[in-house]
């Protein structure tokens, strides 16, 4: 029962970041912060953010990093098969007000989709975006025609704010009164950002990643201890005040064989 | 009216509060899953398999949904006894229902091994079934004295032994060996072995290419088991596993035989689900005038 | 386009002009069901499984319906070999089709007893697998050396003979037998030993109590037969069955590894679904670039 | 998969035939002609017609033959359980005009029905009822109030026509127009009608009975040499000229094993 999707485009948006357009044979029917799992046959199946989806048209932004991205960016060009299965998990609550989207690295991919559906609610939508360096920086010009103001944060200060990303949400939340905040990426980055949003008083929905296996809630594959939250079932965006509660979060992730290990870095 | 209806059930040393456990291996290794499931309504909970070494398991897709039921190949992915161990303590602490462990082990003294990490649970279940893990199940389940080795071995720990078989293989014979050997429990049914083929892509979906077919789709083969083994072995505590989805799957087993009734694949709805068997069953004990659950167990054998 | 694409198989000493036949059991004995199913496009029909005597079969209900497929307890009801030597030889003058004939047997001499009165066929059917009558099927299935004899038997008659496996028992084991003693073409699968009980009535639905389950239901299992049936003796000639509702499953078959496909409950929807079948086949064979059905056997198994 | 029936009221029709009005746990949605197999748990199952239903409420007319027919004659009461499946086959076709229904015996049951939805089509309907005896004579006053005429034929003329019922539906296709023969009862009855409403160019529909097993049409048991129809699913209901074609009509039974033995007189 996987969907069968086309390639209508691919397209680099920065040094190991593509863009791949697919067509469906069916619309899919997502919410942002939703994920589908992507088979490659022969090679692996793994979890993807919705990037953007119309119709039966749908965006995947994937990230250069193992076995099956990897495989993805050398092969799958434009006329080749995606199998996906989908959409999977919950997504992002939309809240109408005055919105703020932090978003590391290829954390940005779901964060479109996000910034789209906000604007339509009518929200008014600011978005800070990390990324390493200049060749990691990608989607600025996109954001920046989807929202109210773009900022952007880089290590090595080529673009944007000189530093952590952390360092530049902390001085927007000084500046302006937020409704709400969005955040994907490292984890480390968005624990730090919802714990700045709680303080703040903000409510805050962050989006994590953990092994996904099943990606239908029943393995058990990316559990949150202790309160048993799946990743891929009850999240994978999950609410400020829930995370917080969670002592893996920022801290320990699953291995294949389900035992908690530290969270890579 | 239905508040007087007695839904406790004693399968061997275990007091139950209703016949609903959650079946090996949709709990993973997540103490916070079995929290869950207790708090849902569940009467017990079993561990995922445990080998003595860890295990990967196989690599995606593992699951593959169907109309019907679903198709697995996890391939028996569990952090190894000693980490489950520690698992099972903790499980210990915070439920206050009974914690079945649920082994591995192709040998008497592997299993053996496995299980005294385990002495924290209130059972021991040997999975003599798991159809695709090569070693490990179907496999020692075609040699029904293995399986009785391994039951005797496992008696000499102070547990209660569940053996669970599969329906693969000479379902009475194994359960008959199984009994003599000293098992307290007969577990029926895992899942049966099957597999998916995409047509578009020309290949097996799952990493394993073969997997364990559960759900709707193997109930009937479930309740199958569970009226033979009852009928081979009257009065001998069987839980039955297998396609159960809403209450009547569940009244069926215990109709057919069982004393309890295990819950896997239904999970994928959502933990609420247990909560609806339960008070299914005891709805349809107030309706048929049962005061407790245990007068239904294997009524479908009367003549 | 589609046009020039070969639906054509060979299976024995069969031309069946798509890889497209009717299980054994659901035309019944009725001559006009197998014009029927020849008119529907089918390539090939099997009559129901004879024995050598007449069989009245169970009592009433003898079929259950499930979302998910059928479970039957016919028991076997056929009107002896000698009757059924007469409608074959009635069938042969009326089809163009190749008509092959089950026999139920328990042993050597019995099988070839049987099979005289049907020579006028095209091939032997042993239904080595009925999971629900006594003494037939599923018990000679679990004694291989049985199943060799009758097939080495049969083959002193001047007959393909096709052995029609079951998925409890050492599939692979009994195959391995079957082919030793001569057997032209392998058949998997039948249904699986199931049951139901309706919980009002609190009683086995079926007047055989047990029953085969068919459909959907069991066709994850019944691809896991033939690919592994494929994977142990490639390039033997394999009829996959068990759950063909549309053309999806029959070519699932065979990417797996089947030359050709059975179906059976699918007809409960009417005798046009051959025909779609057979029209969904040709279409992803012209999609997908094939120029014949046969190349598309196996293609499951490629690394 | 089995509807659940109550049975509200048992009411004795004549000698040997009874009449259930049942409740269901939800509507069946038949039409005239249509059967049900009713399951009597630990005893069997066989094929009845649908004699009448609206909403939830079912009425079936059971006449005593052999083991399932009195078990329920002997032990079925008000509040008892009726477990049934349907409804199944091919019911009556209504065509409007001028109709003459023609019933034997307990082949009287689907009629009754069949009578009501010709009314609501607004045709206009003569029955013709034969019955053995005065003891077996049964629903003549229902028949009375939705049919615009009433003939009762018996064997031994206590009530109404004495003679065949053939006899009397002659006379009646003799001495009047009509558009279409409904028939049901005994097959050699049948028969003879269907050839008289055919010779007279009248269309006719007659409904058949054979071993009904799986009552699906996946079993062979009711089928029909040599157009391989089947009695469960093809039928019960056929048009005369199909039937004038069937070999079996009126000659061939199939026995539980299939063989084909001479129909039981
Ligand atoms: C809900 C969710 C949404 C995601 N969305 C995106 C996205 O939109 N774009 C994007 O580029 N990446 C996304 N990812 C991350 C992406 O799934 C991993 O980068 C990818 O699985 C790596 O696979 P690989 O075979 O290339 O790497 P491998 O060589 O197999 O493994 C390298 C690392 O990738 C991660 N990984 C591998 N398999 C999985 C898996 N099944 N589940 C989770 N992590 C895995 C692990 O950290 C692993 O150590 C998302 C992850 C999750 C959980
Ligand atoms: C489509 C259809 C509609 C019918 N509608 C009615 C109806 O409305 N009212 C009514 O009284 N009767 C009806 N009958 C006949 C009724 O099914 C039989 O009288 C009944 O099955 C007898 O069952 P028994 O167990 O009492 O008899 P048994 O002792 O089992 O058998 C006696 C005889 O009944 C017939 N019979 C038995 N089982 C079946 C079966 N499964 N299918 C068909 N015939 C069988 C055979 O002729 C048999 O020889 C209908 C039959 C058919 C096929
Ligand atoms: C994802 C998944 C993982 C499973 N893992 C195990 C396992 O580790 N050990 C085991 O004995 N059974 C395992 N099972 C089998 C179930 O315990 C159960 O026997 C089977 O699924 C049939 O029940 P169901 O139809 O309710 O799912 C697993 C089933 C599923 C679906
Ligand atoms: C009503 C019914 C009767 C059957 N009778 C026979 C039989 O006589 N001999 C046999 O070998 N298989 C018999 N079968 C099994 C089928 O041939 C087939 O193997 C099985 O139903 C799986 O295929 P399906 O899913 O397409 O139905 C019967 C199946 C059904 C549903
Ligand atoms: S991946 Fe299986 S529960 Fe989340
Ligand atoms: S009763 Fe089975 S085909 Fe009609």
């Amino acid at each position: 029962m996987y969907l069968l999707a086309r390639v209508e485009r691919v397209s680099k948006l920065c040094e190991n970041v593509n863009e791949y357009l697919l067509r469906l044979d069916r619309k899919l029917g997502s919410k942002p912060g939703q994920f589908v799992m992507v088979w490659m046959p022969r090679v692996g199946e793994i979890p993807i953010s919705v990037a953007w989806e119309k119709d039966s048209l749908l965006k995947l932004i994937i990230a250069r990093k193992g076995v099956v991205t990897s495989y993805i960016h050398n092969n799958i060009r434009e006329g080749c098969r995606f199998f996906l299965r989908g959409p999977l998990g919950k997504g992002f609550e939309i809240t109408q007000g005055e919105a703020l989207i932090v978003a590391g690295g290829y954390g940005a991919a779901p964060m479109l989709y996000l910034a789209s559906m906000l604007r339509e609610a009518g929200s008014r939508v600011t978005v800070a975006l990390g990324f390493r360096e200049n060749r990691n920086v990608m989607l600025v010009e996109e954001f920046e025609k989807l929202a109210d103001r773009v900022f952007v944060a880089t290590e090595d200060g080529s673009v944007g704010f000189k530093g952590q990303l952390t360092e530049l949400v902390s001085s927007i939340l000084s500046s302006s009164r937020y409704d709400i905040v969005y955040t994907c990426g490292r984890e480390q980055m968005m624990e730090r950002v919802v714990r700045m949003a709680m303080n703040a008083g903000i409510e805050v929905q962050a989006s994590l990643e953990r092994l996904i296996k099943c990606g239908i809630g029943i393995c058990g594959s990316c559990t949150l201890e202790p309160q048993g939250l799946r990743v891929c079932w009850d999240g994978p965006v999950f609410n400020g005040y829930k995370l917080i509660q969670v002592d893996d979060f920022g801290k320990w992730w699953r291995d294949a064989s389900g035992k908690r290990v530290p969270l890579p870095t | 009216m239905a508040g007087g209806i007695g839904l406790g059930v004693r399968i061997a040393s275990l007091d139950l509060k209703n016949p609903l456990i959650v079946a090996s291996g949709v709990l993973g290794v997540s103490v916070g899953l079995m929290k869950r499931a207790e708090e849902a309504g569940a009467a017990a909970v079993t561990t995922k398999t445990t080998t003595l070494k860890e295990r990967t398991g196989h690599p995606n897709p593992v699951i593959y949904e169907l109309e019907y039921g679903l198709l697995n190949s996890m391939g028996l992915p569990n952090p190894g006894a000693s980490e489950m161990g520690t698992v099972v303590r903790r499980a210990k602490e915070v439920l206050r229902v009974p914690v079945i462990a649920s082994i591995g082990a192709a040998a008497p003294d592997e299993a053996v091994k496995i299980a005294e990490h385990l002495l924290a649970a209130d059972a021991i279940e040997l999975n003599a079934s798991c159809p695709h893990a090569k070693g490990y199940g179907i496999e020692i389940m075609s040699d029904p004295g293995l399986v009785a080795e391994i039951v005797s071995a496992l008696k000499s720990l102070p547990l209660p032994v569940f053996v669970k078989l599969s329906a693969h293989g000479d379902l009475r014979l194994v359960a008959s060996k199984a009994i003599e050997a000293g098992a307290d429990v007969l577990v029926a049914i895992n899942t049966l072995k099957g597999m998916a083929i995409n047509v578009w892509a020309r290949r097996p979906v799952l990493g394993g290419v073969y997997g364990g077919l559960s759900g709707p789709a193997i109930h009937p083969v479930a309740v199958r088991a569970v009226y033979e083994l009852y009928e081979e072995f009257p009065g001998f505590p069987i839980i039955g596993v297998g396609g159960v989805e809403s209450w009547e799957e569940a009244v069926e087993f215990m109709l057919a035989g069982a004393s309890a009734v295990g819950v896997a694949s239904a999970l994928r709805r959502g933990f609420e689900v247990i909560g609806s068997i339960v008070s299914g069953i005891r709805e349809y004990l107030a309706n048929e005038g049962f005061a407790s659950v245990r007068e239904m167990v294997g009524l479908a054998h009367r003549v």
